[in-house]
């Protein structure tokens, strides 16, 4: 049904524009993507305003890829660099205010179900550190408690780097940053544990490192989010401007960083487990 | 009362902001008056920014973007060839019998209309080859923004030299300030290519002076570009 | 007492920032009336006012939005195929798709859309002084109708589907493929009666060169440009 | 229990001005649900304080019964006007309400629901805004609504209540308009009183929201364009004209302005006047109105012809209307339940240049005094009370 939003009416495809007929012709939309399949089809995401190099640029990308049903799926997010290049995703984005992603998706998630119960509606936060852990926090949690049906998937640049580079929730403890100008007193936010209490039914923690692991991970996380529960995928996604890493480095940084303090960690709840065990199943028969 | 307001524009990277501040305080320690406020979008790479000088020999009131310039700077041929301008066409609200100055070595190709409103606006518009003048005296095109200030001192006569020199010790040799987000890291980025502080802030004179000496040189100070005006109108 | 001069809605450039018409007081139309400059008319006046702006006005351009760009539902195919038809008798017109409304990065390309974030590049850039808005959102209409009132001298005419745009020159209301095919009978009424257009020698529809590039399998990639 | 489904549709216009009506005497949270009742309504939102919480707390009971979809209690104000942005950015119907403090805490969420173009109707129940604490009315909060550019009408009484929020629905959701509606009333004196309501039968519903006749697209995947971002972040920048934040700003006060066409047809008018050629006027919204009509009768009682103007229309404001009925004015007293007096400050904007009258600065009371009729007369006969 939706794919109708991407049929052009008859005899204005010539008027269309390159990227328009691109996405009609070579789209992800309506079928399983692959990360092999890149460069053989156009993404949702190509151009964006985000700077050189930035590791959370490439990780947007890859989750976009890794959407089970792009064509059924809306994005949230706020203020923060993210929100940059999902602007320029061939997606249904919602911009709202500070810290509201999460009460946002919550009524875009329950309004759908009432509209189309019996069409799967995917709900996504992307956003910041800061948006999720600090000022949208307690957003944050109460969907979890809520047990709202979205996953909430956090940019970690463990600063806010849109506005120039100041401390977080998230920001390591002893790290100088603005506006922590003798380094930050405490330490990064337990966001996994707090999710683990909350009764979050698939949470996950890594790096771009891997982008198959990425692309698995953030489907799995929509998909036990449709089914099962809330999800919270938290990835690190450096600053290389606030924290100074050359463009080209940037990837160094983030094997070294996963091998030393962001490894990857999988929790995922028992009811989690057997769903998702159950579509690995039906999708090999 | 001597008013000039000043746009100039460039993209994220270049040191506009950092450029218009250094001209800004010149003018004040030659006991000059000015004012300057920066804009910039939050999106970064080479992203458009702009900011905006007032000087005067008098009292300045006014506070905000400048509409209505009669000094244009644009620090970066994209400004015009890819548009990375806050207002379109990158001459925008200019008054009559303005002046534009360009960073570019070769004359950017305008289009037929474009040509035709700045000639009807009797606008001068010089092209400094900043980049190249950095390159050349400073040995690094990090220092085409202070090649700019150079050349727009030169032409509008303020501030003199030595206060715009003054200046430049005071943004480098100083406490600091920071003038956005990123300029911290550039400036990490700029002291790597310099073995000391001094040396960076003499390669940065260096390229004013150069493109200071250019402009003169090329008669386009304000008098001398006048005394153009009247040779060619005969 | 103060006394206000009824306001009317004239082609730009209106300056840095004209009022909303409905501020002024100018009201929508109601079912078979229309709005010429701000005064309510009559259907029919409405469409003669159109076919004439349409027919003499410089590069008269087609603005279809998404509603019109995607058959997403019944009915929409059969009004492309009458936005279409009306184009065909618009000697010289062409057609700049408003596909979307995000902020595009780096740049439009004016040749390619029109966007409710910058619209006067477009405008600008083709030097069109006639344009039918059809299709598109009510809100993103309405706002690109007052960047276009500030910033240009185009003549804009709204065919809506719903209630109407003040800040357009020529609007109708609730208009369906009937509507649209009576302007395009309007249109070709008055070339009988001997009106020439501006374009008379020009074929139907013209692509624009970023169109014709992209029909001849030239442009690889839009919107990237280093 | 299904009782939404036993209800039948009919048109806004048979359910406001044909269906037949029977009189309850009922509180005004009680009027609100009631109103709630028939608005075929999907989604409600509620987080609880006083004087607002009964009302929510019936539409709850309704989500019960079955007469709503959807229903949940948020964890805090900003919570609730957040989910409820959202749901209304899916095309379904949705409202939620709130009293002083608890809209003050959720104002930045408030403020941008009408750039979002988000039709949805919240009801405000009047309430002192602290500190120090207090939970009596005091209507402040309006003051605060005034500039947001969601629609505001301000109810005097259960009835009014009653049939306000019943329109908002429809209001809010016409193309030209797609604005919130917020519908407020003096908490206590309306929420928790008991007056007479006229009713069309339960058994009848508005007919659902039509989302794709709207002003933007609906954020469903359902319909064009599939790229959509709506709530573009709008700054300085070369893809962006900075120009457009302020085309959409205008846009706001421009559906404002279309709404009118829809008040006055569905109620009646943006203000009424009894007595509109008397010279001496009494200005009023919300209950303030109700002490007035006393004020009023007591006046003629005494032989003293007195006319009152009751705005039914904060947002937007009947100025031309109020410049109309002003015309015959000599004196002119506002009577209002606030301290800085945001009606007087209004009527005087609207009025300038355009009176002869002397237009005294109150009466006013607030911090949850009621307003006795004997202030009021004091005010209308006794210029020395206008603090001039």
């Amino acid at each position: 049904m939706a794919l109708r939003t991407l049929n052009v009416a008859p005899g204005f495809m010539r008027f269309m524009p390159k990227e328009y007929q691109d996405l009609v012709e070579k789209g992800p939309f309506g079928r399983q993507i692959k990360l092999t399949d890149l460069g053989t089809f156009k993404e949702i995401l190509e151009e964006h305003p985000m700077c050189e190099g930035c590791a959370m640029a490439f990780f947007v990308r890859l989750s976009l890829i890794a959407l089970p049903n792009p064509e059924h799926t809306v994005i949230v997010g706020t203020a923060g660099c993210g929100r940059l290049s999902l602007s320029q995703a061939a997606i249904p984005f919602v911009y709202g205010n500070y810290c509201d992603t999460n009460g946002v998706a919550t009524g875009i998630k329950r309004g759908l179900q009432i509209r189309f119960p019996n069409q799967t509606k995917d709900v996504v936060v992307m956003a910041g550190d800061g948006g999720l852990s600090d000022i949208g926090f307690s957003q944050v949690m109460h969907s979890w408690f809520r047990k709202e049906k979205f996953a909430t998937i956090m940019l970690d640049n463990e600063v806010y780097g849109n506005t120039g580079g100041q401390e977080s929730g998230m920001t390591r403890q002893g790290a100088v940053v603005k506006m922590a100008p003798l380094g930050k007193k405490f330490e990064k936010i337990d966001m996994m544990g707090l999710a683990k209490t909350a009764g979050v039914a698939y949470i996950a923690r890594l790096t771009p490192t891997n982008p198959g692991r990425v692309i698995s991970t953030i489907r799995k996380a929509v998909l036990v989010a449709r089914e099962i529960g809330p999800t919270y995928v938290q990835a690190y996604t450096s600053c290389n401007i606030e924290y100074s890493i050359s463009p080209e480095r940037v990837m160094d940084d983030a094997r070294q960083v996963e091998k030393e303090r962001y490894s990857f960690e999988e929790i995922m709840s028992d009811e989690a487990r057997a769903y998702l065990e159950r579509i690995e199943a039906e999708n090999k028969s | 009362m001597r008013r000039y307001n000043i746009r100039m524009a460039g993209v994220g990277g270049q040191g506009v902001v950092t450029a218009s501040h250094v001209l800004s305080n010149g003018v004040i320690l030659s006991g000059g008056e000015s004012t300057i406020v920066p804009f910039f979008g939050s999106e970064k790479r080479m992203a458009p920014v702009e900011s905006y000088v007032r000087i005067a020999d008098g009292k300045l009131f006014e506070i905000g973007e400048i509409i209505f310039p009669n000094f244009i700077a644009i620090f970066h041929s994209q400004v015009i060839t890819h548009g990375k301008s806050y207002t379109m066409p990158f001459y925008s609200g200019l008054k009559d019998d303005s002046t534009i100055l360009i960073n570019s070595e070769h004359p950017l190709r305008l289009s037929v209309d474009e040509e035709r409103e700045l000639e009807e606006k009797r606008a001068r518009v010089y092209y400094l080859p900043g980049m190249q003048l950095a390159l050349k005296h400073a040995g690094t095109e990090v220092a085409t923004n202070m090649a700019m200030i150079g050349a727009l001192a030169a032409i509008i006569g303020l501030p003199d030299l030595a206060s715009l020199e003054k200046a430049v010790r005071e943004r480098f040799l100083g406490k600091g300030f920071v003038a956005s987000g990123g300029t911290a890291s550039l400036d990490k980025a700029m002291e790597k290519g310099f073995t000391h502080k001094f040396e960076l802030v003499q390669k940065n004179l260096d390229a004013i002076h150069a493109a200071y000496n250019y402009a003169l040189e090329n008669c386009w100070t304000e008098n001398c570009a006048k005394e153009v005006d009247k040779v060619c109108t005969k | 007492m103060i006394k206000k001069k009824p306001y009317r809605v004239v082609r730009g450039p209106e300056g840095l920032l004209p009022p909303a018409a409905a501020m002024r007081g100018i009201v929508l139309p109601e079912k078979g009336e229309g709005l010429v400059e701000g005064c309510l008319v009559g259907e029919q006046e409405t469409l003669e006012v159109m076919a004439r702006q349409l027919l003499t006005g410089k590069n008269p351009t087609i603005f279809p939005g998404p509603l019109v760009l995607w058959a997403w539902r019944d009915g929409v195919a059969e009004k492309a195929a009458a936005v279409l038809e009306l184009a065909d008798e618009i000697p010289g017109v062409r057609i700049i798709p408003m596909p979307d409304y995000r902020p595009i990065y780096p740049k439009i390309d004016p040749e390619a859309v029109i966007n409710p974030c910058h619209p006067n590049l477009t405008i600008w850039h083709n030097k069109i002084e006639v344009c039918v808005f059809v299709g598109v959102h009510c809100h993103f209409a309405n706002i690109t109708l007052k960047m276009i009132r500030a910033g240009t001298n185009c003549y804009t005419i709204t065919l809506c589907h719903e209630a109407g745009h003040e800040d357009s020159m020529a609007s109708l209301p609730f208009c369906g493929v009937d509507q649209v095919r009576a302007l395009t009978e309007t249109i070709r009424r008055l070339k009988r009666e001997g009106l020439v257009p501006r374009y008379a020698e020009a074929p139907g529809i013209q692509l624009t060169a970023t169109q014709q590039a992209v029909l001849n399998g030239l442009v690889w990639q839009q919107g990237v440009t280093s | 229990m299904d009782n939404e489904n036993k209800q039948r549709v009919v048109t806004p216009e048979y359910m406001f001005f044909e269906a037949p009506r029977t009189k309850a005497y009922i509180t005004g949270s009680e009027a609100a649900s009631e109103a709630v009742r028939r608005a075929n309504l999907d989604i409600a939102i509620a987080y609880p304080i006083t004087p607002q919480s009964e009302t929510m707390q019936r539409v709850g009971d309704l989500f019960a019964e079955g007469y709503l979809k959807d229903y949940y209690r948020a964890e805090d104000e900003i919570g609730a006007f957040s989910a409820i942005s959202g749901a209304s950015r899916t095309g379904v119907r949705c409202m939620t309400a709130s009293s002083g403090p608890g809209l003050m805490r959720g104002l930045e969420v408030i403020a941008s629901w009408p750039g979002h173009r988000l039709p949805l109707v919240f009801l405000i129940m009047c309430r002192v805004i602290n500190a120090p604490l207090s939970i009596q009315p005091d209507n402040l909060e309006l003051d605060y609504m005034l500039t947001t550019g969601s629609i505001l009408f301000h109810a005097e009484n259960q009835q009014d209540f009653f049939d306000y929020t019943l329109a908002a629905f429809i209001i809010s959701e016409k193309c030209e308009v797609t604005l919130p509606v917020a519908v407020a009333v003096d908490g206590f004196f309306v929420t928790h009183a008991r007056g007479w309501v006229e009713m069309p039968s339960a058994e009848l519903k508005l007919p659902g929201r039509d989302c794709y006749s709207e002003a933007v697209p609906m954020i469903d995947n359902e319909n064009p364009p599939i790229r959509i971002a709506r709530d573009a972040p709008v700054q300085k920048s070369n893809f962006i004209s900075y120009q457009m934040h302020a085309a959409w700003q205008q846009e706001i006060h421009a559906a404002q302005e279309r709404s009118r066409r829809w008040i006055k047809h569905y109620l009646g008018s943006l203000l009424e006047v009894t007595n509109p050629d008397a010279e001496t006027m009494i200005i009023a919204s919300g209950s303030a109105v109700s002490q007035s009509r006393e004020a009023l009768r007591q006046a003629e009682e005494m032989g003293k012809k007195v006319g009152l103007i009751k705005i039914k229309s904060l947002r937007p404001f009947p100025a031309e209307e109020l410049i109309a009925a002003c015309q015959h004015a000599k004196r002119i007293i506002i009577p209002e339940f606030n301290c800085p007096g945001w009606l007087n400050r209004e009527v005087r904007a609207t009025l300038y240049g355009h009176t002869q009258a002397e237009i005294a600065d109150g009466p006013r009371v607030y911090g949850g005094i009621t307003m006795p009729t004997e202030m009021i007369l004091e005010w209308l006969f006794d210029s020395d009370k206008d603090g001039q």
